[in-house]
């Protein structure tokens, strides 16, 4: 019996007279993978800013353990274990992908700023320490070639995933993806596909992923909700949700239709 | 508070403010078309001052000597002139080349600009403070009595006087100033610094001459700042302060939020005003606190309402 | 930073990876080239002394201005200003308390940072150009508080006092050989706290709000205290060259510039340096105090030949000679000239395959 | 129409990203040019628009011709002039100008009549009847199909011979994407603009085009009429994400070898 994770219940959220989330429910099962769908501006990333502690919703809580995430500071939330990546790439352009990912350690070392500037005892011990584990990381996702590149300067498939990796290195339960695939080809994707569920595997780590590419959510998601102008319009596994009128209607509609004629040949 | 003084610093506050606003403005529009905070927009200011100085010949005691001495209004033509091709060689020939560089390298380039416009306004004219030639004597007052309330006249107050300048200066400080607003608003100049100012490829994109809208921002502003200069040299004459006061716009600016004229106006209004009423304190450290006031004044409003009071809040997404 | 390391050589661990000096070949050449320096102003000391001593309080200086707005991203238009707290904090602890040099140099970093720290405070709520007026506004305040505060200690509207000469083990550092030093000796430790910053924790949440601080505050990061922190750092250098300026020229005031200029002059050397570089605040105080030496030089000759011009040449020269290398700089090479020494660093050591 | 004839392209005189590419597009015509990131598409598009030289980019060999005449070394603002609008990736708006001022600036640099302004606009609201709703609405906040719409009527405003659009699906959900690439087709039919699409979306992308050129590291590597590439093996595998047997395969059974071989090799 899997218990919840993340309990999401009853979230809204508005920014002045737009409401963009309207009394979302829907709770994470730890080891899952729970894909959010959703057309454009349906309030998917709002969703995952609210449990990233990015947005507060005005109404609703969000439980994760003891924690509810909404009452949460902000800083606080990466350290109980959550940890995301972003639509538009977030890196630090200015580091290079060792220092980003060793960035993210941040919350895992106790140095203090004297100890820093000081490089000595705990300060020299965690940054060795720290540096090990992330390139442990940098190892898992074969991205050992461009561990000292400025990762401004790299292609979009790479610093996606460094970004994969920093967040990665805060050691979380919980990974919020945000389009992980968004803007990568079929075999870009493949290999994101795989790192993702290697993650999931091989680390239990829970992931919670917003996609478009519906071949990607049905092949690798537990579970799927899907959203529709700020409203949960659909829930379940993916075969329930591929066979959802109303999110057929709403969402997948003939562009889901197309893929498959497509695919028949 | 010395309260007789209340009503006369409160006036003599606002009136000075109207400067303060219409150079405030200029700094705005260069920030609104090219997101460049102009930090020698106070020199150009400070140039354009020298400028009608040098094109009328000074005052008539100093006139002895100078290459010119042109009526007061053509010295202003003139002036404005030169202050152009400054604001225009100054875009093609520093920013131009910056394009795409950080804030920082930006900021950085206007304090070198500074620095230089500074150095050569000392060269050409000199260190010394310069009379003004201006049209209207500064001693010539308003004076506005207030009438008792109830046949009894208020305790603190029976009259203002206020500096016939002062006005003058306010009224052309306003009028430029909606001007300008209009133009912005209204035009299609004005639309697509609008469009420049947000995104500049986007705008390249869709076929707007950027460094053209960038000139053409520079020449305005070096408009606005002569104009902004003439002013405060009519009250306080010509010399290189003139740089440092117009430096207070910037809090101005900020009080009144980055991007908003409106708000460029009401914050020199605000600005001027505490600088004059801190004047009618009976603490004397208080009292001589005016050139400072504006910045205090700044740092509680960054601690309290960062915005400012009009700027929009950001727009801002992950 | 990107590193490519002279061929042959490899780490096989990682704090070998993660050290500054990796061999002892290059242990030796840094202990020789201390010592070098430590000797030089005796070699002249009317001209190298003051301009090492200068050097050495500038570099420290914007070690700290490179932390802020360097590292962390905060452009900061303040830091002359807090070189002012420190310099009048050391020399006020030494007069007043007799509190020898290698206290008050601390306590008047400790100051200086927390002054910096009133000033560091709108952060919470602003950023980018809104922080940099606060800074302006630090600017503006304390030379102006020094003027109109406690005159009687700080020297009323004149706004200067006389400071005293430093002693150490019983040597009154007199003269600009004694003083450097003290001042090489403060700017080796400040050096080696200033580098391990980039290299630890604290740095990396520095760069991280300067490269994305929405992505730095969801990873943990707590943006105002880490800010507050470089602001700290920053003013803490800043008090800390002051010090040693107020001592070395023996006198603190308004008057022996701490201005708005100074502290532009400071930022636009850490931009020609190299900004949020190890290297930058060396390069950039180098050059353009050699250059300075040069043009205010090139200026008295100038003045020689239009004698009648010769007030206006002098003040000119200055500013317009400094505006134009800055606006050149920033042109040309606005990565800084740190960024240049390590293309040729790359270069050499890729020889013969470089271009 | 349009002939880019071998060009090839260079970013900051040392980075060679475009070596090699010809593609032309026809009076009327759709044509596609598809490829995995960083292939060289958007450089392409920015190469015929003239924005490379903003990102300090050059076509150093190879030419450019827009019905007859010579454009590569022509400023954006005269190749907009020539009839040729880009739609920019990401679809940038002025997030600040209401959506009306948004459509405005396109039309800003043919100077024309308010009579004649009002005019083009009701033709754009024809188009997106939605857009007549919101048009003083501060652009920022309006969704992502939304934000897309706006940003083509913009180009259309310009009155365009030939539309460069640059992955007009990306982030955008299956059903708004079906959507914008009717009305891009209906746009086509009605106005007679020549598109010329890059697009991830390849499935969607070769329905809508009548010719397509698929690039890989800055070269042009197949190219041939819609059908013909949609029925391409490669293109299927690789683009459509159709397995060799006519099936889709699953990403869940992505095997760890076939990653590591590719990244190896």
């Amino acid at each position: 019996m899997t218990s919840v994770l993340l309990d999401v219940s009853n979230i809204s959220l508005s920014f002045g007279n737009n409401r963009v989330l309207h009394d979302i429910n829907f709770a994470v099962l730890e080891h899952s993978i729970h894909a959010i769908i959703g057309p454009n501006g349906a309030g998917k990333t709002s969703l995952l800013n609210c449990i990233s502690g990015f947005y507060r919703p005005q109404e609703g809580s969000i439980t994760f353990g003891e924690h509810d995430l909404t009452k949460t500071p902000t800083t606080q939330i990466a350290p109980l274990g959550i940890a995301r990546t972003f639509q538009n790439i977030a890196l630090y352009t200015g580091l290079n992908t060792v220092d980003n990912l060793m960035a993210a350690r941040h919350i895992h070392m106790k140095q203090n700023s004297i100890q820093s500037m000081l490089y000595w005892g705990r300060a020299k011990r965690e940054e060795i320490e720290n540096r090990r584990f992330v390139e442990e990381i940098i190892d898992f996702l074969e991205i050992t070639e461009i561990r000292e590149s400025i990762v401004g300067t790299l292609p979009y498939g790479l610093r996606k995933r460094i970004e994969l990796g920093r967040a990665l290195a805060l050691e979380p339960t919980v990974l919020l993806l945000d389009e992980p695939m968004a803007g990568m080809n079929a075999d870009e994707k493949e290999d994101m596909a795989r790192f993702v569920l290697d993650i999931h595997e091989r680390k239990g780590v829970t992931i919670v992923l917003i996609e478009h590419d519906m071949g990607v959510v049905m092949d690798i998601s537990d579970q799927v909700v899907v959203l529709d102008f700020g409203r949960k319009i659909g829930e379940g596994t993916p075969d329930e949700v591929k066979n959802d009128p109303g999110v057929i209607r709403a969402y997948l509609g003939e562009a889901h239709r197309v893929s498959e004629t497509v695919a028949d040949g | 508070m010395n309260w007789i003084l209340v009503p006369q610093q409160f006036m003599t506050g606002i009136l000075n403010g109207g400067t303060l606003a219409l150079i405030a403005l200029g700094i705005v529009l260069i920030y609104k078309s090219s997101e460049v905070f102009n930090f020698a927009h106070g020199h150009m200011v400070m140039l354009g001052a020298f400028l009608v100085w040098f094109f009328a010949g000074g005052t008539s005691q100093e006139a002895s000597g100078m290459p010119f001495a042109l009526p007061f209004g053509v010295a202003v033509v003139a002036a404005i002139t030169v202050a152009v091709l400054v604001g225009l060689a100054i875009e093609r020939f520093t920013l131009r080349p910056m394009t795409g560089q950080p804030l920082l390298a930006i900021i950085l380039v206007t304090l070198g600009l500074a620095q230089l416009l500074e150095g050569t306004t000392t060269l050409l004219f000199g260190t010394q403070p310069k009379g003004f030639p201006s049209p209207i004597d500064s001693s010539s007052v308003i004076t506005i009595e207030v009438p008792p309330i109830n046949g009894q006249s208020i305790v603190f107050l029976d009259r203002i006087i206020l500096k016939q300048v002062l006005v003058v200066t306010f009224i052309v400080a306003i009028i430029a100033a909606v001007i300008f607003i209009l133009f912005f608003r209204f035009t299609r100049a004005g639309l697509r610094m609008r469009a420049t100012s947000e995104n500049h490829e986007l705008a390249r994109s869709v076929g707007i001459k950027v460094p053209r809208v960038f000139g053409m921002s520079w020449a305005i502003a070096g408009i606005i700042a002569t104009i902004g200069g003439i002013l405060l040299a009519m009250v306080s004459g010509v010399s290189i302060n003139l740089a440092t006061v117009a430096l207070v716009a910037f809090p101005a600016i900020l009080l009144g939020g980055l991007e908003s004229f409106g708000g460029a106006i009401l914050g020199g209004l605000i600005v001027g005003l505490v600088a004059e009423m801190v004047k009618a304190s009976t603490v004397i450290q208080v009292r001589n606190s005016a050139e400072i006031a504006p910045y205090v004044l700044i740092l509680i409003v960054l601690i309290i309402r960062p915005e400012g009071l009009f700027g929009r809040k950001r727009i801002e997404r992950v | 930073m990107a590193s490519i390391k002279p061929a042959g050589e490899f780490n096989t661990a990682y704090e070998q990876d993660m050290r500054f000096l990796r061999n002892p070949r290059m242990i030796i050449l840094a202990i020789i080239a201390i010592a070098v320096t430590y000797y030089l102003p005796n070699l002249s000391p009317g001209y190298l002394g003051p301009t090492l001593n200068l050097l050495a309080y500038t570099i420290i200086a914007l070690q700290g201005l490179n932390i802020l707005t360097g590292l962390c991203g905060q452009i900061s238009l303040g830091q002359a200003a807090f070189m002012l707290v420190g310099a009048y904090a050391s020399a006020l602890l030494m007069i007043h308390i007799n509190w020898p040099i290698w206290l008050t140099i601390p306590a008047a970093g400790l100051v200086a940072g927390g002054v910096g720290l009133i000033f560091g405070l709108p952060s919470l709520r602003v950023k980018g150009f809104y922080l940099t007026m606060a800074t302006l506004a630090a600017q503006f305040i304390i030379p102006w508080l020094t003027r109109n505060i406690a005159p009687e200690y700080l020297g009323g509207t004149s706004g200067s006092i006389e400071v005293p000469v430093p002693v150490i083990f019983g040597v009154a550092l007199n003269d600009p050989v004694k003083f450097f030093y003290l001042s090489f000796t403060v700017l080796i430790i400040t050096t080696i706290l200033t580098n391990n910053v980039t290299r630890t924790k604290l740095g990396r949440a520095f760069v991280s709000i300067r490269d994305n601080d929405l992505a730095a505050e969801l990873l943990g990061v707590n943006l105002f205290s880490y800010k507050l922190r470089a602001f700290f750092i920053a003013a803490a250098l800043a008090g800390v060259a002051g010090a040693l300026k107020a001592h070395y020229q023996r006198g603190v005031g308004t008057e022996f510039g701490y201005g708005l200029g100074e502290s532009i002059i400071l930022l636009g050397m850490l931009v020609i340096g190299g900004l949020g570089t190890r290297l930058g605040p060396f390069f950039g105080a180098v050059t353009l105090i050699l250059l300075e030496d040069v043009a205010i030089e090139m200026g008295a000759r100038l003045a020689e030949i239009f004698p009648d011009q010769s007030a206006q040449l002098l003040t000119s020269f200055r500013p317009i000679f400094f505006g134009a290398v800055l606006i050149l700089f920033l042109i040309f090479e606005p990565r800084g000239l740190a960024h240049r020494w390590n293309l040729i660093k790359a270069a050499w050591r890729l020889r013969p395959f470089a271009r | 129409m349009l002939k880019v004839n071998n060009i090839e392209v260079v970013y900051s005189d040392v980075i060679l990203v475009l070596r090699g590419v010809t593609l032309e597009v026809g009076d009327g015509q759709i044509v596609s040019l598809l490829g995995a990131n960083g292939a060289g598409k958007s450089t392409t598009l920015k190469a015929i628009s003239g924005l490379l030289h903003s990102q300090q980019g050059e076509v150093t060999r190879g030419s450019i011709e827009f019905d007859g005449q010579r454009i590569d070394n022509l400023t954006p603002d005269d190749i907009v002039q020539l009839g040729i609008v880009q739609v920019l990736e990401g679809r940038p708006l002025f997030e600040h100008l209401t959506v009306e001022d948004n459509l405005r600036t396109g039309a800003l640099f043919r100077g024309v009549s308010n009579a004649q302004l009002k005019q083009d606009l009701d033709e754009v609201y024809h188009f997106f009847p939605r857009l007549l709703e919101f048009r003083n609405r501060t652009s920022g906040y309006l969704s992502g199909g939304e934000q897309q719409m706006v940003v083509i009527g913009r180009a259309l405003m310009a009155k365009p011979k030939l539309m460069l659009l640059d992955e007009p699906s990306l982030g955008l959900a299956p059903l708004l994407v079906q959507n914008i690439f009717r009305i891009i087709e209906q746009i086509n039919a009605e106005s007679g603009v020549s598109m010329l699409i890059v697009e991830q979306n390849a499935n969607v992308a070769l329905q809508t085009a009548t010719y397509g050129y698929v690039m890989e590291n800055g070269r042009v590597v197949l190219d041939g009429s819609a059908e013909a590439l949609a029925n391409n093996a490669d293109i299927k595998e690789f683009y459509l994400g159709i397995g060799a047997g006519g099936e889709r395969k699953s990403y869940r059974d992505v095997k760890h070898y076939k990653r590591r071989k590719r990244w190896l090799g």
